[in-house]
């Protein structure tokens, strides 16, 4: 049996220096897609960003092998003076993946592919976002919001790509607040998790030392 | 009095300068400190 | 018990809280003693009554050379242990350096006036000062601007170990670039270019004093820091709830 | 890297990009401190190589928060902290392609400023030299400034603040190596001390900036 | 009007807001051109008057894009283009802000820079008179510069460039006036053109800068 | 009867200086409210800003009283370093309204009102946004994706303070792509009106004169 691609071990978030999340474990295997849900301010966004290794956590442990996290968040890292193409193309230069043609196709954006990122709509700018995700290369998609933005129908190229992803072994933790008709999603409410107020043994910052 | 000679002008501006320099720093510190200090008790007795 | 449990903030405030009255008396007493006696030295042959100048003077060039690395010291402290009152020390204490360096250049300033004829000289002494005034007036602006706690105390600790290192070679650069009318240092331990002990005795007991001056200011400030992290760490938790 | 180091120099030659404003805002400069000090070779050939120096410093401090704000901005600092680069390969590509685009540039087009200036024609190769050897510790340190500001919004002024007193070193070294061979003297212990500075800037001074980087990504 | 005055005095008075960094620029700038030109005081009194105004001029430059970037990046600008304020009212409420956090500052603390610079004390209240009447004129036509830039991303490089030339007849008078008085002859012609060229400025150039964003926000 | 609050005339509007919407004529009265459509890149975000006067229509006419309109778009003039009572403080002032306190209750902003804004999460400075729109004392409300980042509460939240919006006599346009379950509100398909590529009488701009 392969491990986990992802464990999550007795985790807690951190953000301005006070605990936003605490207590929270669990494993994600490869093919499995984890749906976090939770009101405004919970600690979605910390959370995933904990996970991507952009913070440190302020306690517990995150498995997971190395390099194998691709991270999505509102900024979508366009520049505006590229094209679409070599936005796409520097990314999976990057990460030394390939496939950029595949990727421009999934999300619908051959027939803008020579156009300048900047002269692109909402949406428009969204897609490719997701697009840079297929050419990482990466099997752990880490997506915060990933939908906004975007119309009916590239919702369902979004679910169609998660879904090729997920056959083809990956896996993807995201957060978000509309229904994105994935029924092979698991669900995970993070109010639960909440952390309660008090004083720890290892404060997660200067306001957790301080308070 | 002190005999300063010619260069009295100069010494008590050094002092006088130097004083300023220090009531100030000392004044900013003690106010802030007093702030500081009523604006948490305050905080601390609401909740 | 180790040193480091002063870091904690709730014993940090209860030792600094025995220690400040004595602190603070025994700084007035030394500084008054200090510079009054400094007052009542004669006039030297050459300089005049100038030499008055010396004993606010030199404590205070003394104490902005200090306190940086004071603040060096606790910012490594922070970095390394991650003690928060470690941070909010060295933040307590750039304030007090600046004010200091502006004390030596001020009285240097008009020192000069008389002696060299000018306010204003770039001796290579002078200009160091003035760079590390600038290192100072830096950190303080990041502290400021930085509004993350956690942030901006690892930031200006970063910055407060690549400018120790920059200070130091600007005071060599400085050096190679102008050769300068400032003074040596002349409490140094060669016999023979001693300064005579009537200017000495006051000397010592003005640096002691300043010193002290120092440790309590730096105690009140990081009271104060700490009572403000505190106000606003209980802030941002009721908020969180 | 590569493809980091292609994609900073492709971004800076368009539209919006800067390249080629340093040197114009170093022309403006230097035009300007005519204007100001008077056009007298006589008060203008004593300060001709420190202004030059100066210009350049401003001229590549301007560009400075271009290094990484715009990346933050757009969120591609995060996705290249997540990226299979370390962070310090991208702090020294980055200032690499600052170097390339505004230092170069500069370089190349120093002799005309300085003839503008009316510095000594004999001084004119140590001109170059100095500013070829100097200017990659300023991309670097900048890069350090730019890295500790970054999550600030216009945090240029600050950026200023905090480089400037790193430059001095560079700028003393710099100017005086000028100065003595334009008075026909030897500049050879001053450059040697620049090259120093700029050596140890470029091998310590990335990684301060990276775990600057790191802080702020926080 | 009042209210958009007080948040912009507000803001800059905040943390990261910028208030005093362009004196400490000022600051910095003085005390680089020395360890550029050399140390004697004989090199640095003439060039005086002219690196202190060029070095204010500078300090103003920089916290220019502040003026309308900032409401641009957050959206504010598009709120305030439909509020029932003329735009032309914004754009001289904005230019005086920037005024009072940038250009006061500086008239203060000129007088110690100018000892720096080892400027005679007979030209100090002629420096102080000269910034007091020329600085609003910088203001005002910064504010154009910036109104014409708003919608490029960091293009403060480009809006050095365009407000540079502009600054060039303030300056010019204002450096004479100053070398003047150093010189001990009449400063009143030059003074006098410099406000006269202040109040032109201040009438004429709200209208153009409201022109320039009203066709960046399209 | 009283006039209509807005009504556009066989409105053409352009981004990039090409048409992207032409033909488009409708009447909103006060009380009304009218969702655009579309998918991605149709011209939703032209069209509303056209409507604001932020730039001006390439054909056709836009009738409504003066000084009656509050935007509010992606970017909602949020100024970080200023607590949320005083951000929503200066727009009252501006707009010569008040009622910041009942702007702050409804959209549930009370317990955050002097936290700075920068330390908001995405859905809170979202809701910050929207309340803006109650202090300006502008009927008419032109909304472009209100309900990004938002969680259910909020949603509800802002649809109860459109519905209250609309009782006291106001009006909104907005576009979303997601379902407000506003029943009253009208639907418009921008689809319909996408422009036809030719060659125009008057150009929208270079793009159109020189194709
Ligand atoms: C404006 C700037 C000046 C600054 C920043 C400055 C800085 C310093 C410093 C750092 C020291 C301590 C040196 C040491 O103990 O190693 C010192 C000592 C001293 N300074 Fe200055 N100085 C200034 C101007 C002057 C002037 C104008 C004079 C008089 C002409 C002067 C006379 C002295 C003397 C007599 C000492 C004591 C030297 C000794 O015996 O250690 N200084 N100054
Ligand atoms: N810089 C900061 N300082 C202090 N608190 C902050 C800061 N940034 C965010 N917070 C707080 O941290 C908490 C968690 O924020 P986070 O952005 O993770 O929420 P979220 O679940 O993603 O919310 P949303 O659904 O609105 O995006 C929120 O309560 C927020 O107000
Ligand atoms: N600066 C520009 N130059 C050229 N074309 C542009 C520019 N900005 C936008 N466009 C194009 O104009 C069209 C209309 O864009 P707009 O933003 O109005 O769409 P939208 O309906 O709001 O889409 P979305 O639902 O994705 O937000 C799009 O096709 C877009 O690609
Ligand atoms: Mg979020
Ligand atoms: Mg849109």
């Amino acid at each position: 049996m392969t491990p986990a691609l992802l464990a999550v071990h007795d985790l807690a978030v951190a953000r301005g220096g006070l605990r936003a999340v605490e207590g929270l474990s669990f494993t994600l295997d490869r093919g499995q897609a984890l749906i976090l849900r939770g009101p405004n301010g919970i600690g979605k966004t910390t959370l995933l960003r904990t996970i991507a290794g952009l913070q440190p956590p302020v306690a517990g442990r995150i498995d997971m092998p190395e390099d194998c996290v691709a991270y999505a968040a509102h900024a979508d890292g366009i520049k505006t003076t590229l094209t679409v193409a070599e936005n796409l193309g520097f990314w999976a230069q990057v990460f030394g993946g390939g496939g950029v043609d595949d990727a421009l196709a999934a999300m619908d954006l051959r027939a803008l592919a020579d156009r300048a990122a900047g002269t692109l709509s909402a949406g428009q700018k969204r897609r490719l976002g997701l697009a840079r995700l297929l050419v990482t290369g990466r099997p752990l998609w880490i997506l915060d919001e990933p939908t906004v933005s975007l119309d009916q129908a590239s919702v369902a190229l979004f679910a169609a790509a998660i879904r090729a992803h997920l056959a083809s072994g990956g896996a993807a933790v995201m957060a978000t607040h509309i229904d994105l008709s994935l029924s092979e999603a698991r669900h995970l409410d993070l109010t639960r998790f909440r952390a309660v107020p008090g004083k720890p043994s290892i404060p997660a910052g200067f306001n957790e030392a301080f308070a | 009095m002190i005999e300063l000679g010619k260069y009295a002008v100069t010494v008590w501006m050094a002092y006088g300068v130097s004083a300023i320099l220090l009531v100030g720093l000392i004044w900013h510190t003690v106010a802030a400190n007093a702030r500081a200090r009523r604006e948490l008790k305050k905080q601390e007795d609401h909740g | 018990m180790s040193i480091w449990e002063y870091a904690n903030p709730v014993k940090f405030m209860r030792v600094s809280g025995a220690m400040l009255p004595w602190t603070v008396a025994a700084a007035v007493l030394c500084c008054v003693a200090g510079v009054v006696w400094g007052f009542l030295t004669p006039l030297d042959y050459k300089q005049g009554a100038t030499v008055k100048i010396l004993f606010l003077h030199v404590p205070a060039a003394m104490m902005a050379i200090n306190i940086w690395v004071m603040m060096l010291v606790a910012s490594l402290i922070w970095l390394i242990r991650r003690h928060h009152v470690s941070a909010l020390a060295a933040k307590a204490a750039a304030p007090v350096g600046a004010v200091m360096t502006l004390i030596a250049l001020a009285t240097g300033a008009i020192w000069g006036q008389p002696m060299w004829g000018s306010w204003w000289e770039w001796d290579p002494r002078l200009t160091s000062f003035l760079i590390l005034f600038l290192f100072y007036v830096g950190y303080i602006a990041l502290w400021s601007a930085v509004e993350d706690p956690d942030s901006a105390a690892d930031l200006t600790g970063v910055l407060c170990l690549v400018g120790s290192v920059f200070a130091l070679l600007s005071r060599y650069a400085v050096l190679f670039w102008n050769q300068g009318l400032h003074q040596g240092a002349s409490l140094s331990v060669a016999p023979g270019e001693r300064m005579s002990a009537i200017y000495r005795y006051p000397l010592y007991l003005s640096m002691l004093g300043f010193f002290l001056l120092f440790l309590a200011l730096l105690l009140i400030r990081t009271r104060t820091e700490i009572r403000k992290r505190r106000l606003a760490a209980l802030i941002a938790r009721e908020m969180r709830t | 890297m590569i493809a980091l180091l292609k994609r900073d120099l492709v971004l800076a030659t368009r539209a919006g990009g800067g390249f080629g404003l340093a040197v114009a805002f170093f022309l403006i400069l230097c035009s300007l401190v005519p204007f100001g000090v008077g056009p007298q070779s006589a008060t203008l050939r004593p300060v001709a190589p420190g202004i030059l120096w100066v210009g350049a410093l401003l001229s590549c401090l301007l560009s400075l928060d271009r290094i990484f704000a715009l990346d933050h901005e757009d969120g591609s600092l995060d996705l290249l902290a997540t990226a299979p680069i370390p962070l310090e390969g991208v702090v020294a590509i980055k200032a690499l392609a600052h170097w390339l685009t505004t230092a170069v540039p500069l370089i190349i087009a120093a002799p005309l400023f300085g003839v503008l200036l009316q510095l000594p024609a004999a001084a004119m190769p140590m001109l170059v030299a100095s500013l070829a050897i100097g200017t990659p510790a300023l991309s670097v340190l900048g890069a350090f400034g730019a890295a500790v500001t970054v999550g600030l919004r216009r945090g240029g002024l600050l950026l200023s603040l905090l480089v400037l007193p790193l430059y001095i070193p560079t700028l003393i070294f710099g100017t005086e190596a000028i100065r003595r061979s334009a008075e026909g003297g030897q500049a050879g212990v001053a450059l040697m001390l620049l090259a120093g500075i700029s050596a140890a800037v470029l091998a310590l001074v990335p990684f301060a900036a990276a775990a600057a980087l790191r802080i702020n990504l926080r």
